[in-house]
C-alpha cells in the first residue's frame, strides 16, 4: 500500500467557546492545516469529517463556505474513535489513488452538561439508573484493583502528570498542576474515580492534510508518515464498556486496543517500546493504566507499577500525554483523535515548544469509546 | 369481592421485551430469560437471533439461574441521568454490579438492599425481580436487581 | 484505479415494519448479501453502513450481532446521498489494497410523520414557516414551468408510470398503478406537487459486497463491475435544495447531479444514452423530470417532451426507475441509494423477474439530498 | 409619561442574528443586511466571513435593497413543520418566494399581503420588517418578509 504523509495540521484549542459556532471552530482549524501545507482549499481533492454529536452533513455545513468546490464532503463517526476513521477513509482515497490531496477534520461541540444516555443506552438501562459512563469505568477498574492490588494512589499519579503536562499545552481546555493530595481530595465521581482523574466532553477542531508520500515535499519540508492508522470495534466479550448488558463469563477476547495496536505494529514494524511519546485515550485516570498494558507497555496486571517507576513522565523513556490528555484538553469526541495526531505531529517537527519531547521520531496516538470503537495511528518523521 | 379483580390493580408490564418469563402474577416465580447458542454454548440475556460470538443462527431460549456472584461494582452515588426511575427525592445511593451467573454470563444489574459499604466483590447474590414504577396507563412495570443471597 | 465488482447483493423491502428493529432489518439485508457472494460474515474484512436517522455507532448496533469478528465497522452519511458513500469508501478500501472483501449496507428506519425540521434548518427559518421541504421542490417546479412550459400533466405522466412499474416489485412499500385523473385528483401537497407524485420516508436496507475484479469468479458466476461511484456536494450556487437561505442571481454553477454524472460518465467511459436503465431520486415527479435534464437524457427544458414520447418508459429506450422510484418505494434515506444499486444488479444478472429490462447490460444509479448531496453509480454487466 | 417608557413594552430582538440594519425602533426604516466579497463581488445574507464563492476572507458589509422581483414562489398550505410562529389558529396559506434583489441575490422569505391565487412570477415586491411573536421574555421578536410593491 502507498505510503502517505501528513503535509498539514491545524488545531482549535479544545475547550468551552460560548456562542462560537461549531462551523467556525471547525474552520479555523482547516485554514491553519491549509495554511500549514500551503495550499488553498480547492486544492483539496476529498474531505472526511468526523464527529459524534453535530447535526447530519456537518461536513457540507462547515466546509461549503471555505469556498465553491464540488467535491466529495462526508461524515463519519464511529464514538470516541470516530477521528481514527476520518484519517483512516482519508488515507484509503489517497492510496486509492482517488486523489492527492485529502483533508480529515475532526470538529465537535458538544451539549453542555450531562449527554441524553438515550444516546448510547436503551430505555430501560437509562429508567433502571444504569446509565451512568463512569460507572463502568469505575467497575473495571474495581476490579482491576482486586485482581493485581492497583491503589488509588497509582490513578492519582496518572491524573497528576496529565495536569502538570498540560501547563505547556495552550491547547488545553484547564493548564493547572494538581498536587497528589488535591486530586485525592477532589470529589469522587464513582470509586476510585476522582473529580480530577476524568475528562469533561467539550468543544474543538483538529484537521490534517495528506498526501502521497513520494509528493509529500512539494508542500513540506517536514512531512510526516502514517506507518499504520487501524480503526477496530471490539470483537465479542473483549471490551466492558458503555453501554454494554452483559460480558461472557468464559470469554474474553483480546481488547480492541490490544487488537488495534497490534495490528498497527505489524503495518509499522515497530513495537510499543519503538515510542518516543504515545497520546492516548485517558478518559479517565484507570482508562490510562489499563491502556498501558493493552498497548503492550507493560504487562497485564503491571500497569501501577509503571505509573510509579516514572516511565510515561515527560522526561521519562515513553512520555504520555505530554499534551495533558483528555483529563487536561477535554474531550471533543470527533476532533480528539485527530488531536492527538496534531501534538504528535508537533513533536514529529520539533514544533512542540515549551513541552517538546526531545529529538521524538515516532509516535502513537490512541482513542478507545462506546462500543469499544478504537483507532490507532502510528507517526514517523 | 371488589379485592379479586385484577382489572382494578394495573397490568403488570416487563420493563424490557423477552427478559421475564411469564406469568408476572407471582413476582417470586419469575427468572431472568436468555438465550443459548446450539453451536457455541454462548448465553445472552433476553431473545437474540444470532450469536455474537460464532456467529450462528441455531438458537434456543433458557431460564438463567437466579442465583450469582458479584464480579466488580461501583456505587451510584448521583442521581443517573434521563429517565431513571428509582427514588430521587431523596436520591438513594445504590451499588450497580456486574453479576456472574453459573450460566457463563455476567450481567449488569443494580445491586440493592445492600449498603454500599457491605458490598465486595464475589459475594453471592440473588435475583430480585419486583414491581419498580407504574407507567403512564398506571400499569406496574417490572424490574430485576440482585440482592445479597 | 482497480476495478471493482459486486458479488453479492441484498434487500430488505421498504415500507413500513412497526416494532421490527432497524438492527434485524439491517441484519436480514446482510444475511441476504452473504448469501448472494456464498460468504460468511467473517469473511467479510471491513463494513460502512450509511443512515441518516439512525443512532450514532449504528454500524456497531447492526453489524457486531452478526458475529465476532474485531474488524472495522464505520458509519457514514452524506443526507440522501449517504448510499453513494458507503459504496465509494467501501471501494476505496479495495482499491487500495486494504482488504479484498468489503461489506457496503444501508439501513434506515425513519420517524413516522414530520421530521424534526431543525434537523436540517436553522430556527429562523423554522419560526418564519420557511420549513416545509416540498416548497423548495415546488418552487424549482414552478419556475420550470414559466421558463420551460412543463405542465401538471407532465409531472403526472412520471408518477403514473413508475406507479405503474411498482406492482411488479415486492421490494416496493406501495404496489398499486393509479391513472393519470387519480393522480391529478390526489390532493396537492404543493403546487404543482400532488400527493400521489411525492415519496414518503421509511424503513428498509440494501447491501452490496464489493471486490476487486479479478476475484469476483470465487464467488460469483454473474460479477457485476462498478464502472464509477462519484459523490459531491453541491458546489456555490449550483443547487436550489433545502434548508437553502438564499441562492446568487449572478452565478448558476453546473448542477450537483451534472457534476456528479459528468465524472461518472467519464470514468466509466459511457455517456447517458448508453444506459439500458436508471433508477434515480425522484422525491417528487418534478425532481424525476429535472433530473433526466441534469444526467444529460436531454437538453434543458426538453424533460416533458421526454416523458411525453415515453423514453423512459418501461418498454422505451431508457427506462427510469423500473423499480416504481422513490415515489413508489418510499426512501429510507441511507439505505435508498444501495436499494437502487440491488435493483440494477438484479436487472443486469437477469434476476429481476416481472419486471426484468430485456438484456440489460450496463445501468446507473442517481440520489440527491439536502444541500446538495448527490451520489452516481454506474453498474456494467 | 408612562406611555414614553419603552421598559414597559418589551423589548425588540431579532428573529436572525446580524441580519437588520439598527436600530429597530422604526421598523420602516429598517433593511436587510449582508456581506459582499471583494474580490469576486458575491453577496451573501447576514454576516458572512468568507465568501463561498471564491474562497476568499476579504469581506465587507452591505445593506440590501427594499425592492425585488418574484423569481419564484410556492404556496405554503397546511402549517410548517416545528415550532412555526406565525397563525395556526386559523392556520393562513400564503405564499413562499424566491425574491430576487438587485444586489444579485434571491432570498427565500415569505409573501405576504399577498393572496395566493395573485402570485406571479416576477411581479414587483418590497421588503417589509415587523413584530412576527413575542418570546418567553415578552420581546418582540422582529421577522421580515416581501409584500407585493
Ligand atoms: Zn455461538
Ligand atoms: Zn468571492
Amino acid at each position: 500500500m502507498k505510503k502517505i504523509a501528513i503535509v498539514g495540521v491545524g488545531i482549535h484549542p479544545f475547550g468551552r467557546f460560548g456562542e462560537k459556532s461549531y462551523q467556525q471552530i471547525g474552520q479555523e482549524a482547516v485554514r491553519m492545516a491549509l495554511k500549514d501545507a500551503n495550499v488553498a482549499w480547492k486544492d483539496i481533492q476529498v474531505a472526511y469529517l468526523s464527529s459524534q454529536y453535530l447535526p447530519s452533513t456537518a461536513a457540507s455545513r462547515v466546509l461549503k463556505p471555505l469556498g465553491e468546490t464540488g467535491i466529495s464532503l462526508v461524515d463519519v463517526e464511529a464514538a470516541c474513535a470516530s477521528g481514527g476513521v476520518s484519517v483512516n477513509i482519508a488515507m484509503l482515497a489517497v492510496q486509492a489513488e482517488a486523489c492527492d490531496l485529502a483533508l480529515a477534520v475532526g470538529v465537535e461541540k458538544m451539549p453542555r452538561g450531562f449527554m441524553d444516555p438515550m444516546m448510547n443506552f436503551e430505555k430501560w438501562q437509562v429508567q433502571m439508573g444504569l446509565s451512568t459512563n463512569p460507572s463502568y469505568w469505575a467497575m473495571s477498574a474495581r476490579r482491576h484493583m482486586h485482581d493485581y492490588g492497583t491503589t488509588e494512589m497509582h490513578l492519582a499519579k496518572v491524573a497528576y502528570k496529565n495536569h502538570k503536562n498540560s501547563v505547556d499545552n495552550p491547547n488545553s481546555m484547564y493548564r493547572k498542576a494538581f498536587s497528589i493530595e488535591e486530586i485525592l481530595a477532589s470529589p469522587i465521581v464513582c470509586y476510585p474515580i476522582h473529580l480530577l482523574e476524568i475528562c469533561a466532553p467539550n468543544e474543538g477542531a483538529a484537521a490534517i492534510i495528506l498526501c502521497p508520500a513520494e509528493k509529500a515535499h512539494k508542500y513540506t519540508n517536514k512531512p510526516i508518515y502514517i506507518e499504520a492508522c487501524v480503526h477496530v470495534v471490539a470483537a465479542y466479550s473483549s471490551d466492558f464498556r458503555v453501554p454494554i448488558e452483559s460480558m461472557s463469563a468464559r470469554i474474553e477476547n483480546p481488547s480492541p486496543v490490544t487488537l488495534a495496536s497490534q495490528k498497527a505494529y505489524e503495518k509499522a514494524g515497530v513495537g510499543p517500546m519503538d515510542m518516543d511519546l504515545i497520546e492516548l485515550q485517558d478518559t479517565d485516570a484507570f482508562c490510562e493504566l489499563q491502556i498501558y498494558e493493552n498497548l503492550g507497555l507493560c504487562k497485564k496486571g503491571e500497569s501501577g507499577k509503571l505509573i510509579d517507576d516514572g516511565t510515561t513522565d515527560r522526561n521519562g523513556r515513553i512520555p504520555v500525554n505530554v499534551s495533558g490528555g483528555l483529563i487536561s484538553k477535554g474531550e471533543p469526541v470527533g476532533a480528539s483523535h485527530l488531536g492527538q495526531i496534531a501534538e504528535i505531529v508537533y513533536h514529529l517537527r520539533g514544533q512542540a515548544g515549551a513541552r517538546q519531547v526531545a529529538n521524538a521520531k515516532i509516535g502513537m496516538a490512541q482513542v478507545l469509546g462506546a462500543r469499544g470503537n478504537c483507532a490507532v495511528t502510528i507517526l514517523k518523521r | 369481592m371488589t379485592t379479586s379483580q385484577p382489572a382494578a390493580k394495573g397490568k403488570r408490564v416487563a420493563i424490557r421485551q423477552d427478559l421475564f418469563t411469564t406469568p408476572l402474577d407471582d413476582l417470586n416465580a419469575v427468572h431472568l430469560k436468555g438465550t443459548k447458542c446450539n453451536d457455541c454454548g454462548e448465553v445472552f440475556m433476553g431473545h437474540v437471533i444470532s450469536c455474537a460470538h460464532c456467529g450462528s443462527e441455531s438458537m434456543k431460549g433458557i431460564v438463567f439461574n437466579d442465583q450469582g456472584t458479584l464480579y466488580t461494582y461501583s456505587v451510584i452515588q448521583y442521581v443517573p441521568p434521563g429517565d431513571y426511575k428509582g427514588p430521587k427525592d431523596p436520591f438513594i445511593p445504590f451499588v450497580e454490579g456486574l453479576v456472574e451467573l453459573p450460566d457463563g454470563i455476567r450481567i449488569v444489574a443494580p445491586v440493592l438492599d445492600c449498603d454500599p459499604k457491605n458490598a465486595r466483590i464475589n459475594m453471592p447474590l440473588k435475583l430480585k425481580v419486583y414491581d419498580f414504577f407504574k407507567d403512564e396507563e398506571g400499569n406496574d412495570v417490572v424490574a430485576f436487581c440482585y440482592v445479597p443471597a
